[in-house]
């Protein structure tokens, strides 16, 4: 619809009361909604699966109208059985269909944890090539919606630590358009990991003209800065942008912020690029700490540019506890002053 | 404990006879462990006539009280009192008799829709809905009530009332586990790994399938292609029952005689309860966009409560006095739930986090812990050489 | 695609009318889901008269083959020249029958004791056996064989044959999916979940149970208390069969018949075919820990190889011709064999750990295969300031 | 049987032909039978399930003989069902036994993944400690020993990222005793991971007279050394070993070699100290390197002992790609010339 970007008439005459043609305020997962329908179009063999995804549209609407546009056969309600709808979508995948799956939950996706390991990261190699699976895993993931037990896992090192998956995850309104095309036009399979707290966060960005994004394997640097960089990703970005402008104001620190988008391939290049312009870095994340994500990101920044570094890279994480219940989520979730404390112990005495 | 022999023995004989070559006998009959081909009903029925007076009023009383409960932590909900709230409306007779059939010393394994019948069980209103408070994810001591956290993965309990039934026989205590599931939870592999379990052990163990029609938007016909959820019992050696769910009378026989089949060593029951759920999923749900107002309206005449009222009402037992005592005590319920859930959560402590993880807390979550408490990033301080 | 609209339809009702308040109407009929009491015989039974000749030829030439296949596979084992084998030795009829049905068109799903099936649907024996030698994770390409790699993970593939049947479906080919599991594949969520899809989906698949009685040491009444592992069909509206998996000829119609039924969108079956494993699991088994001479002897006296010549010699099918044919394709097999895996086996290159694990190699794998050529430590070195 | 130990007769003498009175050499699988067994007498309340536990005594006959010594209600075969063999062990332990599950290859307990995430891990939490699950599920893990797919996979990374879980290895065969007894008894959940390939190395060892070891949560220094220390533990232990015997050899490097024992909880404090002491350290394990575990080592190793550091933390670790068949599985096991190649690049020019 360019008719939206320019009527022909200047801005603010009576012609045009509308506001500055400019892309409306999208939310994320109306832009995910957006990929599955355009891949949907673009490809006859991409199917959707899942709970609830018909009918309802997914249990956050991701999924909404697909069913009633291309059929059932395409958006289709499966029974309640996570290994099943994985493993049909590894048949379907293997008789060269797309499938994209919808998890309910993250947590919800531990029933189909064998299928992952053991069929989905491994067919492929299983087969010297011969039978790629080329099918994304939406999963929504992390916390901060006031949901109760099971309802605010963080699981994304479980699959970066299962070779033969990628691990992708959006922060930006864009990116989720972006790179759930880029997930779907793979031919490997995709963990597509979907920030639930950012769902309804808004960007602006143009349905009819999706803004292009790096490919999936590229971390994006959000935010320049000289002092410190912060390496973050999915719900935790937003976090990030605030401390690093919070920063500025309390501290006159200037901080970097890497959005790394792709956990798996994981993007040295740009993140090494960042800290040793720094010299400091604090890996941020939800999920807890032990064993998670950051752990991988803090020991490969420092084998990389551990000359450059002027203090160990920090993490700042959720608590390696079981996910707390809603009225006590602030707790855990890294938040804006957590990250500055991090930041403050970046031994600057030495700097 | 005859099971556990039964299938010692059977190492020996490591095959029944039928499976023996040239071998003739016939397989065990599956007849006994068929349901019958409707759903089994009193109400309205001449069975209603021998149902026993005392039972069918406390029963009434129990849905009375069940339904109000059911709106009352609805509106809680909406209020933003509890986080959320999966209502039982519709399901009251289900949740009452699970309740009901069940000795101080059984166990009862509910799920996140099940909190009435937990409610009913004994346990305050308070502890019962502590989870969907949000202020923490149990509520109450299993332990001193024999009722097992409300489940949310499905069908994931399932197996702990088999292994926990198991245990008991093994300790030859008098303990049967009552185990509630969904439609939609019967899809799972736990609900076959545990029906596997089950029938093999033949743990003392009752398997209560609420179908209401629905998981979440998907009806029954698209979970399954079987002739009744109760018809897959057989393929675990586990007798399977079908009843009317609505039908407060006939399904406190029916889940009644599992209980005690189960407690007499004959083994497992799978027993299937028609229902439908009334309300939403849970308050934050939109079953326009799956069912119509059609269907729900005819399942309203076809109510749990309205059908026990009937009864009492045929038999001549709903006088004043159980009318006034039923509303009475429904309403000291709700009183109940609304003094539980003030407009105000009191604060949680961020020790909460750390408490229980372990038996005691690891060094590092007790340098977590101090981290939370200050606020402040966990990243430990480098100890200076 | 008669199944997928099927389950279209039934969202608008949401519910089958039995299900309704106050419906009177009965459940789907559960009898022509239910196997027979015994399991379907026709070797030395009256239905013997009415075989196929060319067929009962052909099976046993395959039975001939199979059972000279596992010997010799055997041998390659024990010599060290395959890693490990899994023999199939008295399940000969189940795999030749499993090869012997399906269209080129349609696909096989074995488990890791079905390289005999694989073998026999005509992949060359150095590619069946290559998982077993150790050289690799597959042997053949599965598309051009239609042929799924062999699978470990027990009931794992099942969910795979279910969306392969329906992804062609909905392409509208011809196809039919064939699986094979054991009987302690069957206590699997897996399994479970995959017939619950296939009935729900109506897809055109096929799970062809070979019952030998055990799971490694574990016998079958500790598996699971069905009366028949075909009982547990029903459960999910998908028809169950029983048969003598011994008997080819009973095999070969039994499974034949389902996979007709399937292709022609009637939808999915359940077939157990009872069976025996002479041998041990593997190679590195010691069945005497948990079975005894006596039992395997019984079905010695049963055994697919001995019942197909009787058959044979009784039709007057069996002279020296077919005798020696059928010998004579056995000896081709084992040298077929012999050559594919000789004693030392070609030295696997480092790059072939890298090379699939994804479309195009990450750059880390690219390192790291560098590093694995050095025989040096992956770990990166820092790029200097 | 005190016997062997001491026949009162001078060592070589005729009444004492036998060889001197030392502990038998005793491959760990039996080690861990014995601790079964003893665990099973001292406590009723103990019950071993499982595949193949029963007359079988398990595929690796860890569980050997116990179902005649016990009953088969103390030890049970049960149906092929992980998740359920899992789901009936946490129904025990509720009802207050101390189940001790075999899962049959760690690859095969994914199936029971759910159930270990979302119950195992978490009962005690969720009942404010009301409901503890004091059980043990015993995994063989790794490589090495020529198995085909699924049977040599090495998955702690999956347990150290869940909280609430206790992750133990024992590398010797007086830890395989000691450490499972203390897993038996301990009241917290425990991953036990058994290193197959050490199953039928062999110590000296007397069942008669376990020797006490340190309990879980303790790492041990095996070998003290003063150059560089080798964090390592299970089935790499022997592989560090003989690389530090081969340092001295060719490279007059001393190596301290630490065996972890318990990945959950972490000895930081041994860890530390070693390191701090060495200033150079590098992490050894066959688990895949990205996500794995040695990435949580090597990034607390270095946030508490950055600046005594020499040399990053370098990872000497299985490759990113799904195991290798067993013709090639050479090729992705560290061995001791990997390792001593990432000793060599600990940055020696500039110590
Ligand atoms: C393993 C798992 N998958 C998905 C969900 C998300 N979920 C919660 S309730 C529900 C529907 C359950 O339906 P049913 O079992 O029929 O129970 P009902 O809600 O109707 O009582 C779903 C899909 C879950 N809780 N657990
Ligand atoms: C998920 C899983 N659990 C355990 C195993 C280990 N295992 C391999 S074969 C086997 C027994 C299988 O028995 P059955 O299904 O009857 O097949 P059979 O070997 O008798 O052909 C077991 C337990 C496995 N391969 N996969
Ligand atoms: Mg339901
Ligand atoms: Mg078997």
């Amino acid at each position: 619809m360019t008719t939206l970007k320019d009527t022909g008439a200047p801005p603010g005459t009576a012609e045009n009361s509308a506001p500055l043609p400019r892309p409306a305020a999208t939310p994320m997962a109306r832009a995910l909604n957006q990929a599955l329908r355009d891949a949907m179009s673009a490809d006859a063999s991409v199917h959707v699966l899942g709970e609830d995804v018909g009918a309802l549209g997914g249990v956050f609407r991701v999924t909404d109208g697909l069913a009633a546009e291309f059929g059932e056969d395409r958006c289709t309600d499966t029974p309640l059985a996570e290994a099943g709808i994985l493993g049909t979508a590894v048949g379907m995948a293997m008789y060269g269909l797309r499938p994209v799956v919808e998890m309910q939950f993250d947590a919800f996706a531990y029933p189909a944890f064998e299928q992952v390991v053991s069929h989905v990261a491994k067919m492929r190699n299983r087969t010297r090539g011969a039978l790629p699976l080329p099918l994304v895993v939406r999963m929504p993931y992390g916390g901060g919606i006031g949901g109760v037990e099971h309802h605010s896992d963080s699981s994304e090192a479980y699959y970066m630590a299962t070779p033969g998956l990628h691990v992708v995850t959006p922060a930006t309104v864009a990116d989720a358009y972006g790179l759930l095309r880029a997930a779907i036009a793979s031919d490997d399979p995709v963990v597509f990991l979907e920030p639930k707290r950012l769902y309804w966060s808004k960007d602006a960005w143009d349905p009819e003209e999706p803004d292009a994004v790096p490919p999936i394997g590229r971390a994006v640097v959000r935010r320049p800065g000289r002092d410190a960089t912060l390496l973050t990703y999915g719900p935790s970005l937003p976090v990030c942008m605030a401390a690093a402008e919070e920063a500025v104001r309390a501290d006159g620190w200037d901080l970097e912020v890497v959005d790394l988008r792709s956990l798996v391939p994981f993007d040295d290049e740009t993140v090494c690029a960042s800290v040793r312009r720094t010299g400091r870095a604090v890996v941020v994340h939800e999920s807890s700490g032990f064993g998670g994500p950051g752990a991988e990101i803090a020991a490969r920044v420092t084998e990389r540019c551990f000359h450059h570094l002027a203090a160990p890279v920090l993490r700042v994480t959720g608590f390696d506890v079981p996910y707390p219940p809603p009225l006590l989520e602030h707790h855990h979730l890294p938040g804006a002053e957590r990250v500055l404390d991090a930041v403050a112990r970046l031994q600057w005495e030495q700097g | 404990m005859p099971g556990i022999e039964q299938s010692g023995t059977a190492r020996d004989a490591a095959a029944p006879a039928a499976w023996r070559p040239g071998a003739a006998g016939p397989l065990r009959d599956p007849a006994p462990l068929l349901p019958d081909t409707a759903p089994v009903r009193v109400i309205g029925t001449p069975a209603a006539a021998g149902a026993d007076p005392e039972t069918a009023r406390l029963l009434h009383r129990s849905l009375v009280r069940g339904r109000r409960f059911n709106e009352q932590a609805t509106a809680l909900a909406r209020q933003g009192r509890l986080a959320v709230y999966p209502s039982s409306t519709g399901q009251e007779a289900c949740q009452a008799v699970a309740a009901a059939v069940l000795r101080p010393g059984d166990w009862l394994f509910p799920t996140y829709r099940d909190t009435l019948a937990v409610h009913l069980r004994g346990v305050p209103a308070a502890q019962a809905l502590a989870l969907l408070r949000g202020g923490e994810h149990g509520g109450w001591d299993p332990r001193r009530w024999r009722t097992a956290p409300l489940c949310t993965p499905l069908a994931t309990h399932l197996p702990h009332a088999v292994g926990l039934a198991h245990a008991a026989r093994l300790r030859g205590d008098d303990v049967v586990a009552l185990a509630l599931v969904g439609d939609g939870g019967t899809s799972e592999g736990d609900f076959h790994e545990a029906l596997t379990f089950a029938g093999v052990l033949r743990a003392p163990v009752v398997f209560l399938v609420q179908n209401n029609q629905f998981a979440i938007s998907v009806p029954l016909a698209r979970q399954n292609a079987a002739p009744s959820i109760a018809h897959k019992a057989v393929g675990y050696g586990v007798a399977g029952r079908l009843v009317d769910g609505n039908d407060v009378l006939a399904a406190h026989q029916v889940v009644g005689d599992a209980v005690a089949r189960a407690r007499g060593g004959a083994g497992p029951v799978l027993v299937e309860a028609v229902t439908y759920r009334i309300d939403p999923h849970t308050n934050a749900d939109d079953p326009r966009r799956y069912r119509s107002d059609a269907e729900r309206t005819a399942w309203r005449a076809h109510d749990p409560v309205g059908l026990a009222e009937d009864h009492l009402r045929a038999a001549g037992l709903l006088d004043e006095e159980t009318a006034a005592a039923a509303a009475g005590a429904a309403e000291r319920t709700a009183a109940e739930q609304r003094a539980a859930f003030p407009d105000t959560p009191p604060p949680g402590s961020p020790e909460d986090l750390f408490t229980h993880v372990y038996a005691r807390p690891t060094a590092q979550l007790r340098e977590q812990a101090a981290a939370a408490r200050a606020g402040a990033a966990a990243a430990p301080r480098e100890v200076p050489a």
